[in-house]
């Protein structure tokens, strides 16, 4: 870790730590609330996570004629939002049959 | 871009992104995860990808929070409720982190400055969207289209 | 050889200025660069505010056939400084149930991102405060963060009508986000760039020497214009859209909990948007700092593009003096029914124009495009039950 | 090079298909609207293949296509595209005025129906995959409009889909037709196997023509028989004809779109367009599988000919004259006549089309009323619909010089005269050409002579926008036979790639006195035994019940198949039944009981000492089982943490290998 503090501009290592980061602190979001909007907004920050980290592999690879990266990114974005769209009306319709928007109520698929 | 931007926005992406994991009241939550947003679009900044930042903060802050802050609304009964934290949910994060980090400094990783490339222009995304990545392009359009209506039948009243 | 020097004068003192820090390194230059134009947005928009807010009164005042402020100062032009130093020493109130942190940051969130998509707006030749690559997505990506600071009054006050304020504003704001949008598109694909430069440059000619080359002079561009406007309107919570602060309905909307000078600051955060608005409509659609006429452009650009900025305001103004506030469903309605299609045919009528050769054909063809649409949807959205009993809808 | 109509070919089938859309997306009640655009893309496409004409009548063996990539399939690329040669254009042109005379029909038929629009949507969209099927330059494309055709098919049968028959007239439709086109889509595989291309004509490179072909060899046979089978399935040739009668169900100018000068036509089309598939080594003009095409056509023609005779519903008549007709089709091609069984084909799709649409106006008239013994003496009554119809029916029975019929009959028995495959189907066709002109000359004696009968006695002329089409079609019917006589054979000449000479001389043809003496036998016969009808019952039931009943009960085919098919597949799915529930059960209570057995023994060594035996064990199966169940929490975080794990297990899985 001691280079990493040292050097006079972040490298891929900088990036894929901070986005690992993100990552477990989109999981711990995603597992440790019980409010179904919590879990929404983990997952979020899990795809931002992904995100960063393709956006830094883009910028450190091989330079490429396609911004393929980017492209991923912008893509993956779009279906973020597409997933917060749906997710949300889930929890509003869900919210409006039982009336909870605790997920560990939501039971009747149990085994 | 100098290391000490790079670890201001980290460090103020990653508190926001904890706060909005860990703050008990929802709606705190979700403007910390505006918050996370936009310092993850300043990385995005940082690293040349102007578009993909100025999407991010278009979308994610100006649709996907203002979606959450509405259902927030539409479900506030439950809001205020007690927190309740599961722990073995933060037990599995922090594996999961220590995992990744241990993957990262085992993967042989180029190392040094990233190289000096011609910054991306929109124009040069706008040509990749409707050249290569016109399929793609659609597809997200159709899903987008799906995820709009199925929305919508969603929310929408059960009695007629 | 002195309208050069006119037009560049702003531009000659900042250099003036730098020059000063020559021997500074070069991110002090850019920070000391970035404090002066952000320092000189702040300084001519304040003014324009107080300008502004005391014109309006005055012109709503004679629309209402009588004088408006007229005591303080000569004709009344102090009237800011007075409601400056009023809002300042007036008692700051904070409901004893609010969420603090959210009320207290509201006003802020709100202001700021209207100043920041001031900043991208080309104000004359070799004016503009930031000149990036993607600056028209800047503009709305910026400024789709007042949603939450809408939403962040009208929780953080934990009161009804904040509340249903802020919600029926966050409606109506995220529904003509979208025709506001798509408007703009038109115009991005026919430049080619997202780069208010690059748009204004691009309308710098003049047709036959005579007609210049606005993009409001094109079928797809008036339409455009008209609906941008319009959605504008909307956006900066204008009459006759300014449902959410109905007075007679909900108080003040998400503003019904604040006082003082946060309420003041709602109040400057809702011109700098109206500013931002018509200074976008000012580049899109009318030339941004070109001179209507080649003979006309020794007056310096600035000129041009405050006038046509003062222009669009009077406008809003004038609106605001003689339309009635329209009701809820009404507005939605309108955005989705008519607004969208509406934008949407602007980009097809666009593209008719281009591959007709920006020509007379083209012309025509796109304003066949235009009418079709307009028709078609005329007489889709017929409706039938006009006069039928309203059905309500709640949420729960 | 091309002129602009090649490269927009596709515009013909795509207005209709855009029409469709259009209409599927409209509102119900904008009734007028619907029939409007339906009638004005149909118009367009007329229009177009108008224009898709000229260009074909300048050049003899014209044919101009545009391909192109569809997708690509790794190294494979998938091309489709459409074609124009005079097969093409006159096909287009004929479907489409047909279409669009039946189109406008429909307005009034179906005027007081509520699915209106929809019925409108249906028939564009059959129109579309229709016009598709006939500019393919690829037999994929083909196959693809052929499989739409049958969805629109299904569609429009079973359109009436409250009314049981009608539900099943349409499954059994789709089914059998399925049957067939399994057949070609076996040889369509075989044939891209062989040839690596679907294309029909791609610069010598394409599948018809001479260097894949040469390719082929033997297979050609088995492929052109497999093809053979999907042409058999749509076009209601012998085994597989059972389905056209029964899709009488529908409206009636479904019947005449589908089952008359269209969908059926697609099969003769399909064996026209393959048709050097088929003459692969080829002696004397005759193959292997010409001959079956041959002699499947003369079972079928014969066939349904008879059956059509002791039918009284006035549509399964024609229904049954329809695969008669199109028996004779193959049999021309079968003989080596393409151009004849595309003459046929046109003129059959003019004058079958008018007779539907004249029974149609018939049904209207008599408030959906089918039955010919019903009917009668309409001809005082409905004087437009009587001529037209008899019109028509004199150009399917063949009666000479005036009818487009009679031509295109004629050439088709001159063909096959001259086939050196065997006399047999010459004189087995002469003998169909009576049973046709007896049959119809029936069912015009008992629909308009004589007197009105039941259902007869309150009918009425139908509107002018049924009637019209009527006209067009007879006039069409009559006129055509200007480019048919043997005099002047601009059609045969046209489609051969030759050029045509007036030559008086050869009006007059042996062939010719044949076919009036026989057309004259078989009106003749009908008016001796039908002409002072009396009664209920049918004078040839009187005379032979026996054979009357076999015919009228379509000689049992159905039954037979009930009996063949479908008893075999029953007692299939018996035995199977019995196979699981005794022979597989059994197996396993045997294992169950072995089991048992050793449960026995086991809890004998419980009690022997061991206290914790069998009890314990299976208390702690249940328990692993509540263990399992546990994991299926219901709980979606439980699920997401499950994953995470998975993932950290596989990280550390692929760190540690690598």
């Amino acid at each position: 870790m001691n280079d990493l503090a040292m050097a006079t501009t972040p490298t891929l290592t900088h990036f894929l730590v901070i986005s690992a980061a993100l990552f477990s602190i989109g999981l711990l979001a995603a597992l440790s609330r019980r409010h179904a909007i919590y879990i929404l907004i983990g997952v979020e920050m899990l795809l931002a996570a992904a995100n960063l980290n393709f956006i830094a592999f883009w910028r450190y690879g091989a330079p490429s004629p396609q911004p393929t990266g980017v492209m991923i990114a912008l893509f993956s974005i779009a279906i973020a939002a597409a997933e917060a769209a749906v997710g949300l009306a889930l929890v509003i319709a869900v919210y409006r049959h039982y009336r909870t928007t605790n997920v560990d109520q939501f039971t009747s698929m149990k085994g | 871009m100098s290391t000490v931007a790079f670890f201001a926005i980290a460090i103020f992406t990653l508190a926001a992104a904890l706060a909005a994991a860990s703050f008990s009241k929802l709606i705190h939550a979700a403007l910390c995860l505006a918050l996370a947003f936009i310092g993850i679009a300043a990385f995005y900044f940082s690293l040349g990808a102007e578009f993909v930042g100025l999407a991010q903060v278009f979308i994610y802050v100006g649709a996907v929070a203002v979606l959450i802050v509405f259902t927030i609304l539409l479900t506030r009964r439950e809001s205020d409720a007690p927190v309740q934290f599961k722990w073995s949910g933060a037990v599995v994060a922090l594996a999961v982190f220590a995992g990744l980090i241990w993957a990262i400094f085992k993967s042989p990783l180029p190392g040094g400055a990233a190289p000096a490339v011609a910054p991306l222009t929109v124009k040069q995304i706008g040509e990749s969207l409707m050249t290569s990545y016109v399929w793609p392009l659609q597809c997200v359009g159709l899903l987008l289209t799906g995820a709009l209506i199925g929305a919508v039948v969603l929310v929408m009243d059960e009695k007629p | 050889m002195s309208g050069r020097f006119l037009d560049q004068i702003f531009i000659s003192t900042k250099q003036l200025l730098l020059s000063f820090f020559s021997g500074a390194p070069n991110w002090v230059l850019q920070l000391i660069s970035s404090l002066i134009n952000i320092a000189a947005l702040l300084g001519v928009f304040l003014s324009l505010f107080a300008l502004i807010s005391v014109l309006e009164r005055k012109i709503l005042g004679r629309i209402q056939n009588r004088y408006g402020p007229n005591r303080v100062g000569p004709f009344g032009l102090f009237q800011p400084v007075a409601d400056g130093i009023k809002m300042l020493i007036k008692e700051d109130i904070v409901p004893l149930r609010a969420d603090k942190v959210v009320h207290f940051l509201a006003p802020i969130m709100m202001v700021v991102p209207a100043i920041l998509a001031l900043g991208v707006i080309p104000y004359g030749r070799n004016m503009t405060a930031f000149s990036i690559d993607g600056g028209i997505l800047f503009f709305f990506a910026v400024g789709s963060a007042t949603e939450l600071a809408v939403f962040m009054a009208g929780w953080g006050s934990n009161n009804k009508f904040s509340m249903l304020g802020a919600m029926r504003a966050i409606a109506q704001m995220v529904s003509y986000e979208l025709p506001l949008i798509v408007t703009i598109l038109p115009v991005v694909m026919i430049v080619g760039s997202l780069s208010p430069d690059a748009i204004v440059a691009a309308q710098g000619a003049y047709w036959h020497g005579i007609v210049p080359r606005w993009f409001v002079f094109t079928p797809w561009g008036a339409t455009a214009f008209i609906l941008f406007f319009v959605s504008g309107l909307v956006e900066s919570n204008r009459t006759p859209f300014d449902v959410p602060e109905g007075e007679s309905e909900i108080v003040a909307g998400h503003m019904t909990e604040y006082s003082g000078f946060k309420y003041a600051t709602f109040f400057m955060a809702e011109y700098f948007g109206m500013f931002a608005i018509s200074g976008l409509a000012v580049t899109l659609f009318l030339g941004g700092w070109q001179a209507p006429f080649g003979f006309l452009q020794w007056i310096p650009s600035y000129a041009w593009f405050f006038a046509k900025l003062c222009l669009l305001l009077f406008v809003f103004i004038w609106i605001r003096g003689t339309l009635p506030r329209t009701r809820v469903d009404q507005v939605m309605n309108f955005a989705w029914k008519f607004m969208l299609p509406m934008a949407f045919a602007c980009i097809i009528a666009a593209a008719v124009w281009h591959y007709q050769g920006h020509g007379l054909r083209g012309w025509l063809w796109s304003a066949a495009v235009i009418a079709a649409v307009y028709f078609a949807l005329s007489y889709f959205l017929e409706s039938r039950k006009r006069f039928a009993p309203r059905t309500y809808r709640f949420a729960e | 090079m091309n002129p602009w109509i090649v490269s927009n070919l596709w515009l013909i089938p795509a207005i209709p298909l855009a029409v469709a859309l259009l209409i599927l997306s409209l509102n119900n009640s904008r009734r007028s609207v619907c029939a409007a655009l339906a009638v004005i893309g149909q118009a367009a496409a007329f229009i177009l293949s108008v224009v898709a004409l000229v260009p074909t009548l300048g050049t003899p063996h014209y044919l101009a296509f545009v391909n192109f990539t569809w997708f690509t399939f790794g190294e494979q690329a998938l091309r489709l595209g459409w074609m124009l040669d005079p097969l093409t254009a006159v096909m287009i042109v004929m479907i489409a005025l047909v279409s669009l005379c039946i189109f406008v029909f429909s307005i009034g038929y179906m005027a007081a129906d509520k699915n209106f629009t929809r019925f409108f949507a249906y028939l564009s969209f059959f129109s579309a995959a229709m016009l598709g099927l006939v500019i393919a330059n690829s037999l994929l494309l083909l196959f693809i409009c052929w499989e739409l055709v049958g969805l629109a098919s299904y569609l429009l049968i079973g359109f009436w889909i409250d009314k049981p028959t009608a539900a099943a007239a349409a499954k059994k439709a789709f089914i059998t037709t399925r049957i067939g086109d399994m057949g070609f889509f076996l040889g369509l595989i075989w044939l891209y196997h062989g040839t690596g291309t679907l294309l029909f004509y791609d610069r010598g490179a394409g599948c018809m023509e001479p260097a894949a072909l040469a390719g082929l060899g033997p297979a050609a046979t088995s492929i052109a028989l497999l093809i053979f089978c999907g042409a058999a399935g749509k076009s209601g040739q012998f085994p597989l004809h059972v389905w056209l009668p029964d899709a009488m169900e529908g409206p009636t100018p479904v019947s005449a779109l589908i089952h008359a000068a269209t969908m059926v036509a697609a099969g003769v089309f399909l064996v026209a367009r393959v048709f050097p598939l088929f003459n692969v080594g080829a002696v004397h003009g005759v193959t292997a599988s010409l001959t079956v095409v041959v002699w499947i056509g003369v079972i079928t023609a014969l066939m349904a000919s008879l059956i059509a005779i002791a039918q009284a519903d006035i549509k399964r008549i024609l229904a049954y004259s329809t695969v008669s007709q199109l028996g004779l089709m193959m049999v021309s091609l079968g003989v080596g006549g393409v151009a004849a069984a595309i003459i046929h084909l046109i003129a059959h799709g003019f004058f079958k089309a008018l007779l539907f649409l004249g029974s149609g106006s018939v049904i209207h008239a008599c408030h959906e009323e089918q039955d010919i013994r019903k009917m009668g003496g309409l001809r005082r009554i409905m004087p437009l619909t009587f001529v037209t119809y008899a019109i028509g029916m004199m150009a399917l029975s063949g009666v000479p010089l005036f009818f487009s019929g009679a031509w295109s009959k004629e050439e088709i028995l001159h063909q096959t005269a001259h086939w050196p495959g065997g006399p047999w189907p010459y004189y087995l066709m002469l003998l169909g050409v009576v049973l046709t002109a007896f049959y119809m000359m029936r069912q015009v004696i008992y629909v308009f002579l004589g007197r009105p009968r039941g259902a007869s006695e309150h009918a009425h002329e139908s509107p002018a926008v049924m009637t019209i089409p009527l006209i067009v079609l007879a006039t069409c019917a009559i006129v055509f036979s200007v480019l048919l006589t043997p005099a002047w054979p601009w059609l045969h000449d046209y489609l051969m790639g030759e050029t045509a000479r007036f030559d008086a001389r050869l009006l007059i043809q042996p062939v010719l006195f044949v076919s009036l003496v026989l057309v004259g036998i078989g009106i003749g016969f009908g008016w001796f035994i039908y002409g002072k009808r009396e009664g209920e019952i049918d004078p040839l039931q009187r005379a032979q019940p026996g054979v009357f009943r076999f015919l009228e009960e379509k000689m049992w085919i159905d039954e037979i198949y009930a009996s063949l098919v479908v008893a075999p597949a029953r007692f299939a799915a018996a035995f199977s039944n019995f196979m699981d529930r005794y022979v597989w059960d059994g197996f396993v209570r045997i294992v169950g009981g072995i089991g048992q057995l050793f449960g026995i023994i086991t809890k004998g060594v419980d009690e022997q000492g061991i206290n914790s035996g069998v009890d314990e064990a299976t208390t702690g199966l249940r328990g692993i089982g509540r263990i399992f169940s546990a994991a299926h929490s219901g709980q979606i975080q439980a699920y997401l943490g499950a994953v995470a794990v998975g993932m950290l297990a596989l990280l550390l899985l692929y760190a540690w290998l690598v």
